[in-house]
């Protein structure tokens, strides 16, 4: 009796002591919001789409420049005699369920994303058709030559055909939930462990993941904190090892603690400044009733030229912001190097364009921002009112919480207003097409295009670019759209919005410009 | 057994030191009851919390001895006060509804009690709480001190509150007002009570009071005090017979005889009333008689019957009302008096509500000079009997607004029942009516709080008159007043009744007062009417038990002893 | 007895519909779910589709019965943002919120009503003095600057406490509670304290003011007359006696606790229901933010039903009729 | 007599209690300074044009680089704090006096109607206040921004705000009010002086408002500035929830609201002077509040 005690008890030291060696790597982090659901396609947002990427993949995946790589596809290759692509998919990828990945499972997720139900449907519009030509290739067939589907299906993610409909979730939850919204089966470098929304959800490793581990984490705990201060306290008190993001002004109170370390980045979120331009008159000004200065192209440079961007750079983002000159910022794909200049700050200059146009002594209008979308909007707008004021641009300010700003926009209630714009497909074709395009509901072109810009030269071009195979000849039409948006001054963009994110010393991390957090370039030291 | 020397007692306030008791001697001997009286403000209360050592803050003992046997009260210690009261002297409140804890069983006050100062067993204190009940009168003790305070009526809650502070047998006790707030019947009750514990027990009793019939009817010594002085003091008997001093003897003269109504009481001005100057009262008289002398208006009440929603207890069937007048029926003879007697609860208040029409009777009818007199909201606020029937009300404290000028509440009812259009005119007829009930013409720029309560409720008088009344209905108009002003309004009432020829409905609990004032007397009992006659009938020859019961109770001094 | 409980119950009810009907005129006004519901990219023709399929342009009586009708059969809908039923959301919550709430009451319990009699008796000593300052000072910091300070120095300077969340919880059944773990403990101190303050002040205030009356009253003066021992007289005579008001304004209050832990709740990032709440305002989560606000009247009414037990326990004139 | 005493011992009573006299020096300044503000304020900060954003950040003057030009330094878009305060305690004091006047009108004229006239009314009135007590203050604000968001146009409503937090407040305050007010009332109905002001036919508003009213003004007094305290207080907490004053024309509660962003970046001023200013003006309404409590109530001394 007493040996076979002591020899237990030996045997669970050495277990014991066995454990120790293997260190656990738990991390935890945080950002402003939690992921409303677990089902890649019932919600287009960054939080779901970032949150899920660890946890589902898409055909193609992103590496840590925002290149496009191989993931559950390992090439693809444009369809011969026909418009579209081909994607080889991935031998020997099961899901964390065990069960196998196929073609099937692409069809069956094409059809569930591309479904009324699915807020991601866009991203299929210019598809046509589907074919499973075997178990491991698929064929995407579109409506006109498009050199950008592979790059803009990148957040596709894969369901498990199966599974989906094993639990009946066919279907991405519209009213009620399902069990996707809660539940998980990717083939992704992690799974969800335990998930408590609003409050915390654990990660842990996908141990069946094709993909070799670059990070060393054994259990993730992902926690939303909403008021930044309480963010920045729990880093600084250790309860958690990263933050996204963290404040501008708090860099220097994070970087002069030891322990812990600041990553500065630029996000692809360009922000700028919309005009209405198919107004007649004014809706907020005081003295011009009749007509809307804001058409005449030398109103808006002025604008332009009214604004201290050293300034607000310095006092508001304190050094920590990239000037834009165009819709998206340098380095992604289609960026026009040939158009890089952007208004500079000319008070005089501005005051001669507005009195060219007739208003000598400015004229009042509304000017319209977020308080709660983008970095320090708020104080952006503030800035920026008092610097128009100083040419005599005055502007009646009015800011509000995004949920009910975008219905303001889209009823077109402003003057001027704020819009942050990020690529979603990283490639100029996107803000081109969204906000550049003139307004045209059944084509879903310059949907997001407020002020309804239109210039029949752009509208023109789009299409061609969509389709245009030939990089070079791409890129020189994309500049001449660049070109002319810049003259006429359909936005003022101002900045890329920075990344600030703040982690331990011990934490490596690899911060994208999509803003998109992967746990699996994380090692824990 | 308690020495009381050249006892002088301060409140400081922001006017310096006010001198509340001043050169107070008395002494009280084992099984001694002494008396001691004097009007509002005499200080008598003060000397009884001196003794005990339950002065109101901040007033403090600033000189004299105090000798409770050898110990001397001034030189004991917090803790040491607080061993002794209760061991050795103990006290009676005013009100048996408010000096009992609510929410403790008689039992628990009474155990904690005794265990705080003697080291017995739970069992034998039960045992000794029970004994005393009994000897209070209160029968099976032993059940009913399971219950809370609530459950007792109010001459068994004083019964409760003796027994509390007797059952640690203290030498003295202080008993402050301690039958002011009962009836007659249950006042007798407790008198005897004392008197037997003063004869049995031997114990010494310091009986504060304002009525100079309980102390004739107890009290073996007495001691007259007035604006914190001891005017004279010595056996009951000599002091109140043969006073020497006059301000005792004008107190005797103030107190209204049972057994006789006497025209007017002999009282001395009191400062700040002043005779009615000839032209002004006049003015006024003169004003009043164009409205009033002419033919007085009488009231019949007719099987009046006025009930209460009671306590709702369940939401399916109504609660059984609570009646508080029955069958009421009786005249009142234009130009004459009637006076309402009958104890707490009897309903004379609910009557006066009814007739002035703040209560709406159930059944029954009345009539005003023949003319249908509606009850509660039925009555128009323009009906001429809101002119015609005016009251006066008891606590002179709370019937004049005290955030309007004298001058706004007389001028109110002349205006309201447009009697007096210009505002000058109504100024100057307010002063003179003040000058009629004896108050100076200043006083109508004035707030209520300026004026004592006797002087309150003669200007609440010249508001009932100025609105020209036939009919002037005064609930308890006395109750709350020291005698001696009490006979100051009894007399200004006698006389504008007289010169008026007002119609006169008088409420009172003493029967004393109402004789002096009624021609006719109405005695109630639980809303019943019990007798109703003229005064001298009922007085002399009453003919219902319960007045002759309320007449034989009510205490009276010694006919010897009147001045 | 059984008739007053019985009304109060008639009563709640009809305070439960009314504020369900305001809760529900709330939805319609707060903004437009569907921008929120919804990605950049997706068209206005698929919003409009969605608005429809929730019943969004229905009319308002018909939306109204068909909100209270559900909630009557106990479906409180599904929550826009997360799709989960918003009973089962706001259930997970409430243990969070009401240990939170419940564990502040305390707090203010056990440190007001000593307070108060303290300074009650000694109306005119320092520490009496001190107290009221103190306690003054307390309740007008706003309170999210409260929290903020006790994080950043029991948190991040000090390092005692954890500065965010409720730390380890133990499940009990459906109910999920930080009263079992050390880690619970910890957490639930600051935000406590941050949410009782206030509370704090109140109740001491009002225990000393009733104790003052009291301590004035007859029944007091003549236990004291009879030597009672000053403890008794202090706590099983005069503060007894202050119970009844004292419980009322808190029973008040304690809605008015539970609601502002909103402000407590996002600032320490406390997994309740008020947290939930903002989240919902953010993004119109309109179904979520109506049936918080039913459960936020049904505990108010709740609360107040136990007050009025709690008179009747503590008050016999209230339990055994007058019999005399 | 009692309260002609009131009145001079209130006096007397003032003049012997420091921490009250300070608190009542304290609260008048800042009231005055932000009733002058316009005539006082260095600059302003409702005027984009008259600050820039070259002037961000700088310290009050006492610290390095604080300059003469602003006293207590400037916040991120170059305004002056003083400026800003000044007009935020503005806005404040204006928010919370408008509330607490309304919350004092509506409660006392419905708890003075419930007094009298008792009954059903009565039990109407107290359903009401027990609906509005089932939602507690900060719900009842957020109730009616969300629909003054929704009713109104939104060009509108910038300029509604201070109205809407105005009402939002006033409507989570009247309770009180309307319960004190009842409760009193019931008290003064069985004075003897209603009782006789009725039986003479007078009419009820008179007897409510004439005779009753000014006899129950004590207590009323003292929740008036209890609840302008906490009226200031919640202002603040809503603009916390962000459904306060927009920033560019601040209460005090925005300033702190934007403060916050500054607490650890090392601008400490610009989170912490608009607090102390906060706390200052509450403390000393509380304060005097707390007096004129101890005044009507002579047994609370």
């Amino acid at each position: 009796m007493g040996r076979t005690f002591g020899k237990s008890f030996v045997l669970g030291g050495a277990l014991s002591l066995a454990a120790i060696s293997v260190q656990a790597e738990t991390f935890n982090w945080a950002s402003t919001t939690d992921p409303q659901t677990m089902d890649p396609h019932a919600v287009n947002s960054a939080p779901v789409l970032s949150f899920l990427n660890n946890i589902y993949e898409g055909l193609v995946r992103r590496g840590k420049d925002m290149s496009i790589e191989p993931s559950l596809a390992t090439s693809w290759e444009p369809l011969e005699g026909e418009n579209g692509w081909r994607f080889n998919l991935r031998e020997g990828v099961t899901f964390a369920d065990g069960s196998a990945f196929t073609a099937a499972d692409v069809m069956f997720s094409y059809e569930r994303a591309s479904n009324e139900a699915a807020d991601v449907r866009s991203w299929f519009a210019p598809v046509t058709d589907v074919r499973v030509v075997d178990d491991f290739t698929i064929d995407f067939v579109t409506s006109a030559p498009n050199p950008l589907f592979p790059s803009s299906i990148a957040n596709f993610m894969i369901l498990d055909s199966d599974w989906a409909t094993a639990n009946d979730a066919a279907l991405p939850a519209r009213d009620a939930e399902n069990f996707a919204t809660l539940n998980v089966n990717g083939t992704g470098p992690f799974t969800v462990a335990s998930r408590d929304p609003g409050v915390k959800t654990v990660l842990t490793p996908n141990a069946s993941w094709w993909d070799t581990a670059e990070h060393n984490v054994t259990e993730a705990t992902f926690t939303p904190i909403g008021n930044s201060a309480t963010g920045l306290a729990a880093l600084l008190s250790g309860d958690i090892d990263f933050i996204q993001p963290i404040p501008l002004q708090d860099v220097a109170q994070v970087e002069s603690r030891d322990g812990f370390s600041v990553l500065e980045g630029e996000e692809t979120r360009v922000i700028m400044f919309g005009f209405g331009h198919e107004h007649d008159t004014l809706l907020y000004s005081t003295d011009v009733t009749d007509v809307n200065p804001f058409q005449d192209p030398r109103v808006r440079m002025a604008a332009g030229h009214a604004l201290d961007m050293a300034s607000i750079d310095r006092v508001l983002f304190r050094g920590k912001i990239e000037t834009a000159n165009q819709l998206v910022p340098a380095g992604i794909s289609g960026y026009s190097d040939a158009n890089e200049n952007r208004p500079d700050y000319d008070p005089e200059r501005a005051k001669e364009l507005l009195a060219e146009a007739g208003y000598p002594d400015g004229f009042t209008f509304g000017l319209k921002c977020t308080n709660d979308r983008y970095i320090n909007d708020e104080a952006l707008c503030r800035a920026a009112a008092s610097m128009f004021a100083a040419v005599g641009l005055n502007a009646e300010l009015s800011t509000g919480p995004v949920r009910d700003y975008w219905p303001q926009l889209r009823e077109d209630d402003f003057d001027m207003y704020l819009l942050g714009w990020s690529p979603g497909t990283f490639d100029m074709e996107h803000p081109i097409r969204f906000l550049l395009h003139s307004q045209d509901d059944e084509a879903k072109l310059g949907s997001w295009n407020f002020g309804n810009y239109s210039n029949a030269r752009v509208d023109e071009l789009l299409p061609l670019i969509q389709q245009e195979i030939d990089a070079d000849a791409r890129q020189a039409m994309i500049d001449e759209v660049v070109q002319i948006t810049q003259d006429e001054v359909a936005y003022i963009p101002l900045y890329t919005q920075p990344l600030i994110w703040a982690s331990k010393d011990n934490i490596d991390l690899t911060q994208r410009a999509d803003n998109f957090f992967m746990l699996r370039w994380v090692t824990v030291n | 057994m308690l020495r009381v020397e050249n006892l002088t007692v301060k409140f400081p306030s922001r006017f310096g030191d006010v001198t509340a008791v001043e050169d107070m001697v008395m002494s009280i001997d084992v099984g001694e009851i002494h008396g001691l009286v004097g009007e509002s403000g005499a200080g008598k209360s003060t000397v009884g919390a001196a003794i005990i050592g339950l002065l109101q803050k901040p007033g403090y003992v600033a000189d004299g001895d105090m000798m409770l046997g050898d110990t001397d009260l001034r030189r004991l210690d917090r803790f040491e006060a607080h061993a002794l009261r209760g061991k050795r002297i103990s006290m009676i409140f005013q009100d048996p509804q408010t000096s009992l804890n609510p929410l403790m069983r008689i039992e628990d006050q009474l155990i904690e009690t005794i265990l705080a100062h003697e080291d017995i067993s739970v069992a034998d204190a039960r045992t000794r709480a029970v004994d005393l009940l009994d000897e209070m009168g209160i029968e099976n003790a032993a059940a009913r001190m399971q219950s809370y305070p609530h459950q007792f009526s109010g001459g068994m809650r004083q019964r409760v509150v003796i027994a509390l502070a007797l059952c640690t047998n203290p030498e003295l006790i202080i008993a402050d007002e301690p039958t002011t707030a009962l009836d007659v019947a249950v006042q007798s009750q407790v008198l005897d009570l004392i008197r037997r514990l003063a004869d049995v027990r031997k114990v010494g009793f310091m009986l504060i009071t304002h009525d100079i019939g309980v102390i004739a009817q107890i009290a073996d010594t007495v001691t007259v005090m007035r604006h914190g002085k001891m005017i004279e003091n010595g056996p009951t008997a000599q002091v109140l017979g043969q006073p020497k001093e006059d301000y005792t003897k004008q107190l005797m003269a103030a107190v209204p005889p049972l057994d006789r109504k006497i025209a007017r009481f002999k009282v001395p001005d009191e400062d700040g009333i002043i005779t009615p100057s000839e032209a002004r009262g006049n003015a006024a008289e003169a004003w009043l008689m164009r409205g009033i002398k002419e033919d007085p208006i009488g009231l019949t009440l007719d099987q009046v019957n006025v009930a209460f929603p009671g306590v709702r207890t369940s939401l399916w069937k109504k609660p059984d009302p609570y009646v508080a007048l029955r069958d009421i029926s009786f005249d009142v003879k234009p130009g004459t008096v009637v006076g309402i007697v009958g104890e707490s609860g009897s309903g004379k208040s609910t009557l006066a509500k009814t007739l002035t029409g703040l209560i709406k009777p159930v059944s029954g009818t009345m009539t005003m000079g023949g003319a249908p007199l509606p009850g509660g909201r039925e009555r128009a606020r323009n009906h001429p009997s809101r002119q015609l029937i005016q009251m006066v009300f008891q606590d002179p404290f709370s019937s004049l607004n005290s955030r309007h000028r004298i001058g706004a509440i007389l001028a109110e009812p002349l205006w309201l029942y447009g009697l007096e259009t210009d505002k000058d005119a109504r100024r100057k007829l307010c002063i003179d009516m003040l000058s009629l009930v004896g108050m100076p013409p200043e006083a109508i720029d004035k707030y209520p709080h300026q004026f004592s309560g006797g002087q309150r409720q003669r200007i609440a008088v010249a508001r009932a008159l100025l609105a020209r009344p036939k009919v002037l209905i005064c609930d308890e108009p006395t109750s709350a007043l020291d005698v001696s002003i009490q006979a100051q309004l009894l007399n200004l009432l006698k006389g504008l009744q007289a010169a008026f020829g007002l119609t006169v409905v008088f409420i009172s609990h003493n029967l004393s007062v109402v004789r002096q004032m009624a021609d006719d007397v109405v005695v109630l009992r639980n809303g019943k009417i019990r007798e109703v006659g003229a005064s001298e009938t009922v007085y002399t020859t009453p003919t219902a038990d319960y007045t002759k019961r309320l007449l034989a109770l009510t205490p009276v001094m010694p006919a010897a002893w009147r001045a | 007895m059984v008739y007053f409980i019985a009304k109060r119950l008639i009563q709640s009810v009809f305070v439960m519909l009314a504020v369900a009907f305001l809760a529900f005129s709330l939805f319609r006004f707060v903004g437009d779910p569907i921008t929120q519901m919804t990605g950049v990219e997706t068209s206005v023709a698929d919003q409009e589709r969605l608005r429809e399929d929730l019943g969004l342009n229905d009319p308002f009586v018909y939306q109204f019965a068909r909100f209270t009708g559900d909630m009557l059969q106990g479906d409180f809908g599904f929550s826009y943002r997360t799709r989960q039923p918003v009973a089962e959301m706001i259930a997970t919550r409430i243990p969070a919120t009401l240990e939170l709430g419940i564990v502040a009451l305390l707090i203010s319990l056990f440190v007001g009503i000593p307070a108060g009699v303290y300074t009650a008796l000694r109306p005119r000593g320092v520490a009496t003095q001190a107290i009221l300052m103190l306690t003054l000072v307390g309740v007008s910091i706003p309170t999210f600057v409260i929290g903020i300070m006790l994080i950043f120095f029991f948190g991040v300077q000090l390092g005692w406490l954890p500065t965010f969340g409720r730390g380890g919880t133990v499940h009990l059944g459906g109910w999920e509670t930080s009263f079992l773990t050390v880690d619970g403990w910890r957490a639930l101190i600051l935000p406590a304290i941050t949410l009782g303050v206030y509370q704090l002040t109140l109740t001491m205030r009002l225990v000393r003011a009733e104790m003052m009356e009291v301590m004035q009253s007859d029944y007091i003066r003549f236990a004291t007359a009879r030597g009672v021992p000053m403890g008794r007289l202090y706590f099983k005579h005069a503060l007894a006696n202050t119970m009844v008001p004292v419980i009322t304004i808190i029973g008040l209050q304690f809605g008015g606790v539970i609601a502002f832990s909103i402000v407590t709740e996002s600032v320490f990032q406390w997994p309740g229901m008020g947290l939930l709440f903002l989240e919902s305002i953010r993004f119109v989560d309109i179904p979520v933010m109506g049936v918080y606000l039913v459960v936020i009247a049904f505990f108010f009414v709740l609360v107040n039903l136990i007050v009025d037990l709690l008179y009747v326990v503590i008050d016999p004139r209230l339990r055994i009729r007058d019999v005399s | 007599m009692r309260d002609f005493i009131k009145r001079y011992e209130g006096l007397y009573l003032f003049s012997r209690s420091p921490a009250v006299i300070i608190a009542a020096i304290v609260g008048l300044a800042i009231i005055i300074g932000a009733v002058f503000a316009p005539w006082i304020a260095p600059v302003n900060p409702y005027d984009l044009s008259s600050f820039s954003l070259m002037d961000g950040l700088l310290p009050p003057v006492w610290e390095e680089f604080g300059t003469e030009r602003f006293l207590l330094g400037t916040d991120d878009q170059g305004r002056d704090m003083i400026s800003s305060i000044l007009y935020g305690a503005r806005l404040s004091l204006i928010i919370g006096v408008s509330a607490m006047i309304i919350a004092t009108v509506l409660g006392v004229g419905l708890g003075l109607a419930a007094g009298y006239f008792g009954g059903r009314f009565d039990a109407v009135v107290m359903r009401i206040a027990d609906i509005q007590l089932a939602l507690p203050a900060i719900l009842t604000a957020l109730l009616i921004d969300g629909i003054a968001r929704g009713i109104l146009p939104p060009e509108v409503q910038e300029d509604v705000r201070v109205a809407v937090l105005t009402i939002a407040i006033a409507l989570s305050l009247w309770v009180n009010f309307a319960r004190t007010a009842r409760a009193s009332t019931f008290v003064q109905m069985n004075k003897e002086y209603v009782q006789a002001a009725v039986m003479q036919g007078q009419h009820p508003i008179r007897v409510m408002f004439v005779h009753i009213l000014p006899n129950i003004l004590g207590p009323l007094l003292v929740i008036m500035t209890v609840d302008l305290a906490s009226a200031i207080l919640l202002e603040a907490t809503l603009s916390f929830l962000g459904i306060g004053l927009p920033a560019d024309s601040p209460s005090l509660g925005t300033l702190i609201r934007i403060g916050m962003q500054f607490l650890l970046s090392g601008e400490w001023w610009i989170l912490w002077i608009p607090t102390l200013f906060l706390v200052a003006l509450v403390v000393s309404i509380n304060v005097v509040g707390d007096f004129l409590r101890d005044v009507f109530n002579p047994r609370l001394r």
